[in-house]
């Protein structure tokens, strides 16, 4: 891969923000930091939306269902079965691409509006499925807890967390930089004008949704073991979703960049809000947010400090 | 260029119905490898549908193609323009939010997930082919949203050279221009068939932009093939000029 | 057995052809997938509750309450937010999913989070061979066939359901008519808010009220769409059916558990074999 | 003073401009044809007119200025009009799409219907049938009707030979002459199709690629050499 100068510098301020990360837990007590935890978990999974929808056009409604996936499946393996956490998180990782795929590519045939409905189908069906087949494994609606943790104690979570989200944050961001970044793009705007330049645009559409199941898969099972549990409520739900698509599309989407920033924002203001705002008033209020800069402003905030800093450079010129 | 033994393309005996209403009954034509031809004929007759069963965005209820001595009725679009077929399209389909450079960029990406991935663009190259088709360098940072039509229609071209095609299938390229840009694309077709060789069949309604460019012209009226000569005699042909003006 | 599932479907048919049809009908005309529509359907149920068993308003009058705030939303959706992203269907259906939530949120706000159990709109059982059916449910399938009939002849009959039709069939040709498709637009939202409504005034007297009971009316709306096809009032009545009588009989001869199950699979079946849905035609 | 009189008419597509500097003039009564090839801006032109593109430069119908006004009020003015291909509602009956025709004009219903299926025995015999499933000769006489239906002074015909066999465009012919001749209705037709408009209308405009010509006879027309040069180059 040539790396131009451009591509350069911008990698100077993903070192930067990883530096700066890193010194985080010297300044800020173990409380800011678990709020930190959920949104590098967050930002994993709405980079994975950013990566197939945010690029393709293709609108997935159903990223819990793959989160979910990889959850249960090393949750079961580990939880059940008593695999060592070292085989069952790669092999939920497996299963997530496989799983997904297998459910997904009938549907990367329909065209827009309506993929997103079938993959909101798909998480209601898993809903549904977890809490009557088999519960002696999946534990119905209960779920399991108890799991097994990685490591312990507020500091080292931070920084597993941190450390997964940011090599998958630079993987794609890389990734969104070469021709393939292009190309997907190009679904998204034209889909049949990608297919009369020469290209197969199943291909690139599974290529699309194999990496952003793969996220998915590693987001998902990373975050039961930190949090030690799964159930079928709070994993396949709207609001769930609802949290993943707020975050890409807060911060804008189809950046990768953005997506971190929405899921930092997102976690922020909610607990900052907690206090203040104890229940559902939260919701109410981000998702008002959430509802009036997707209409104002469809690209999010990451547009927002773009043109700002445009703005400044200019100013300064 | 390879040296073909017979025609480059050949199209036989094609049909196209939609619901009852026979749009195509039964075109057969060759085009010869750096033959020009118009395809010409009152609207709708049939003649982007025969378009769009070149390029199979529409699968033809009966009938072959074939390209370069291979039966490619069966071959999908993706294939197809890797064998060297390429359309432009009436109503340009740029991709929107993205630089000139950047569609150019599209076409030149290689069919194949881990070339996509490791080699990079080159954006000289791209800049080469904007240049080719009569860009100027500042505008190859523009989008499409800041273009003239007659614009949009070389950004087409561009993206249709960038594939390197053998075969290009240009859909009423002169409409919406201005004369003076009727020109600029004109001598542009001219310029690139004589340094790549290309083959064109051209549709349009403009005739009088279309007569110095086309070697042979084949005429549809009514999903039906009525005339084919050179430009001259098939203007004078007493069916065409009934299928124009009417009788 | 037999009898009981023939009751128990066209009872359930009928309520998910009441859901569907507000949703349907947005669909046909607009194009565009109204996501929030589930939330016609909480407001209608809870306008009811809050206006009978809280104000202790008359029946009928908490009913009449529930349409307009259906009616009121409705309009809103349209006016606030899907006019300004009509060319781009996919952003309504974000923007409308987000507003699903936020409706959730509000509702949980006024109402709190514990769900509330509504009295019938009337009470008394019909025994029948063995087979029990509340009034209640009797009364939503009649109420139901009331309004879609009254829906069907609208459309078909009269000057403006006509044209709500024409420009669900050809806008072009429904402008240069003379109609205002604005104007149609607004006349459907609105109407769609008050199906929504009066299914939802049902439907919580059949489950209860919660601020989750949005997600059910959307999917069963979202099947009828897409085994239906962008149809027809009568293909959706049909797709109702099948989804009613497909569920029915799953939930009583397989598992109860399985309510649902069934109906997402219908759907993934019918978009792998036909995309267009099985009676799918551009027409409301 | 002309019932329709246009001038400077500019009309854009995004960026690409469809219609430059267009004027014409249609008095009371007269069948007036707008001819020119594929592409040349017939069908926008008679979409400016019932105002459904963004346009610039002056429309004037009876001495209204219409170039601002919604389509609902233009048609409500007196203007009717048959799309290229119909535009009909495939899954509604011929008579529903009469229906839909009639609805800024609800007085004259049956009426209008009456002079409708008068003048085509056929859509009455299949007034029930969908128009999806009809031949293009009868779609194109739903259209006319449709346009009928809002009692025009003014009817906008545009490409009513598209796609006809020549026996049903004779017919289509003999219709319009009677509408004009018998119910004094100015029609503006537009046609690709030159022997036939010249053979129905009394003044022809000749339109080329978004420019338009003067007013003249069709024997003016006939006798320049114009329309060749205008289709075939020559």
């Amino acid at each position: 891969m040539s790396i131009d100068r451009e591509t350069m510098r911008y990698l100077g301020w993903w070192l930067a923000f990883g530096v700066l990360m890193c010194l985080l837990p010297l300044v800020v007590g173990t409380g800011t930091l678990r709020i930190l935890i959920f949104a590098h978990f967050l930002a994993m999974f709405a980079m994975s939306w950013d990566f197939l929808s945010g690029r393709t056009g293709y609108i997935s409604f159903g990223h819990p269902f793959l989160i979910g996936i990889a959850g249960y499946t090393t949750a079961i393996l580990s939880f059940r079965f008593g695999v060592p956490i070292y085989y069952s998180i790669p092999a939920a990782v497996v299963a997530t691409i496989v799983g997904g795929t297998l459910f997904f590519l009938p549907a990367l045939r329909i065209r827009g509006t309506y993929f997103a409905l079938v993959t909101l189908a798909f998480m209601e069906i898993l809903y549904q499925l977890t809490k009557v087949v088999a519960p002696k494994i999946t534990g119905g609606t209960r779920g399991m807890s108890g799991l097994e943790s990685i490591v312990s104690g507020a500091v080292n979570n931070y920084y597993m967390s941190f450390g997964i989200m940011f090599v998958i944050g630079v993987v794609l961001w890389l990734l969104i930089r070469t021709r393939l970044g292009v190309a997907l793009s190009a679904i998204r705007m034209n889909e049949e004008a990608v297919r009369s330049t020469g290209h197969s645009t199943t291909k690139l559409k599974l290529f699309a949704f194999s990496v952003s199941a793969a996220v998915s898969g590693v987001g998902g099972a990373f975050y039961v073991h930190y949090i030690g549990s799964i159930a079928p409520r709070g994993m396949f739900e709207i609001n769930f979703l609802f949290t993943i698509l707020v975050a890409a599309l807060l911060g804008g989407a189809e950046t990768i960049i953005g997506p971190i920033m929405g899921a930092y924002f997102l976690t922020v203001l909610l607990e900052y809000l907690r206090p203040v705002m104890p229940g559902m008033e939260r919701y109410l209020l981000y998702g008002g947010i959430a509802l009036v800069l997707y209409v104002v402003r469809p690209a999010g905030i990451y547009s927002l400090i773009a043109d700002a800093g445009r703005k400044v450079q200019e100013w300064r010129r | 260029m390879t040296a073909t033994a017979g025609p480059l393309l050949e199209v036989r005996d094609l049909h196209m119905t939609f619901g009852g209403i026979r749009a195509v009954q039964g075109i057969s034509f060759q085009v010869a490898e750096g033959e020009t031809l118009g395809l010409i004929g009152p609207n709708g007759a049939g003649k982007t549908t025969v378009f769009n069963m070149i390029m199979a965005e529409l699968k033809p209820t009966s009938g072959e193609i074939w390209f370069g001595g291979e039966n490619i009725t069966r071959v999908p679009t993706h294939e197809r323009v890797k064998r060297g077929i390429a359309r432009t399209y009436q109503v340009p389909q740029p991709f929107g939010e993205m630089s000139v450079g950047s569609n150019i960029r599209v076409g030149m990406a290689p069919d194949d997930i881990w070339k996509l991935i490791a080699v990079g663009a080159d954006p000289a190259a791209e800049a080469e082919i904007g240049r080719s088709v009569g860009f100027s360098d500042e505008q190859i940072d523009m989008l499409p949203s800041e273009l003239a039509m007659g614009d949009l229609r070389r950004l087409e071209m561009a993206r249709n050279v960038a594939v390197s095609p053998r075969l290009l299938l240009l859909d009423e390229v002169f409409a919406g221009l201005t004369l003076r840009e009727i020109g600029q694309i004109s001598e542009l077709l001219v310029e690139k068939k004589r340094k790549d060789g290309l083959t064109y069949i051209i549709v349009s309604h403009d005739l009088r932009a279309l007569a110095p460019l086309v070697d042979r012209v084949i005429v549809m009226s009514f999903g039906e093939l009525i005339a084919e000569g050179s430009f001259d005699e098939v203007v004078k042909d007493e069916a065409v000029r009934d299928a124009y003006l009417g009788q | 057995m037999a009898l009981q599932i023939l009751i128990q479907g066209f009872v359930l048919s009928g309520l998910y052809a009441l859901i569907a049809v507000g949703f349907t009908m947005i669909f046909s005309v607009g194009r565009v997938l109204n996501l929030a529509y589930g939330v016609y359907i909480m407001l209608g149920g809870y306008i009811y509750y809050a206006a009978l068993q809280e104000a202790g308003l008359p029946v009928f009058a908490s009913f009449i309450l529930a349409i307009l705030a259906g009616v009121t939303f409705g309009l809103l959706t349209y006016l606030l937010l899907v006019r300004r992203l009509e060319d781009n269907p996919i952003a309504v259906e974000i923007s409308t999913l987000i507003l699903a939530v936020v409706m959730q949120a509000l509702i949980v706000v006024i109402f709190g989070a514990a769900p509330k159990t509504m009295w019938p709109v009337i009470r008394g059982v019909l025994r029948f061979e063995g087979i029990s059916v509340t009034m209640n449910i009797l009364l939503a399938t009649g109420v139901s066939w009331v309004v879609l009939g009254s829906l069907m002849a609208f459309v078909r009959y009269t000057h403006l359901g006509r044209a709500i039709r024409a420009v669900s069939m050809d806008r072009k040709g429904a402008v240069i008519s003379g109609i205002e498709p604005s104007f149609i637009s607004m006349v459907t939202w609105a109407l769609s808010g008050a199906f929504g409504a009066i299914a939802g005034v049902f439907f919580a007297t059949f489950t209860q009220l919660d601020s989750h009971m949005w997600v059910f009316p959307l999917i069963i709306s979202v099947a009828v769409v897409i085994v239906g096809g962008i149809g027809s009032i009568v293909g959706s009545l049909i797709a109702a059916h099948i989804i009613g009588f497909v569920e029915t009989i799953t939930t009583t001869i397989i598992a109860a558990e399985l309510r649902g199950v069934s109906t997402m699979l219908l759907i993934i079946l019918v978009l792998l074999i036909r995309p267009k849905g099985l009676f799918g035609r551009a027409e409301l | 003073m002309a019932q329709l009189s246009i001038s400077g008419l500019d009309v854009f597509y995004g960026r690409a401009q469809a219609l430059h500097g267009v004027s014409l003039e249609v008095e009371a009564g007269r069948i007036v044809a707008v001819v020119g090839p594929n592409g040349a801006g017939k069908s926008t032109l008679l979409d400016s007119i019932i105002g459904l593109t963004r346009r610039r430069g002056q429309i004037q119908f009876e001495g209204r200025d219409i170039g601002r006004m919604a389509p609902a009020r233009i048609v409500r003015l007196g203007i009717g009009y048959a799309p290229e291909r119909g535009n009909l509602f495939p899954f509604m009956g011929v008579k529903e799409n009469l229906l839909v025709g009639a609805y800024r004009k609800r007085d004259a219903i049956e009426e209008n219907l009456r002079t409708v299926f008068d003048l085509f025995p056929r859509l009455e015999e299949r007034q029930n049938q969908e128009t999806a499933t009809q031949s293009g000769g009868e779609r194109q006489m739903a259209s006319l009707g449709r346009a009928l239906m809002s009692s025009p002074k003014l009817l906008m015909v545009d490409e009513p030979t598209l796609g006809l066999a020549p026996r049903v465009c004779l017919e289509i012919a003999a219709v319009l002459k009677d509408l004009n001749e018998r119910l004094g209705l100015t029609i503006v037709i537009t046609e690709q199709n030159a022997n036939f408009a010249m053979s129905l209308a009394q003044e022809v405009y000749l339109l080329e690629t978004g420019r338009i010509g003067d007013r003249r006879t069709p024997e003016e027309l006939r006798e320049s050499a114009d329309i060749a040069a205008a289709y075939f180059g020559d």
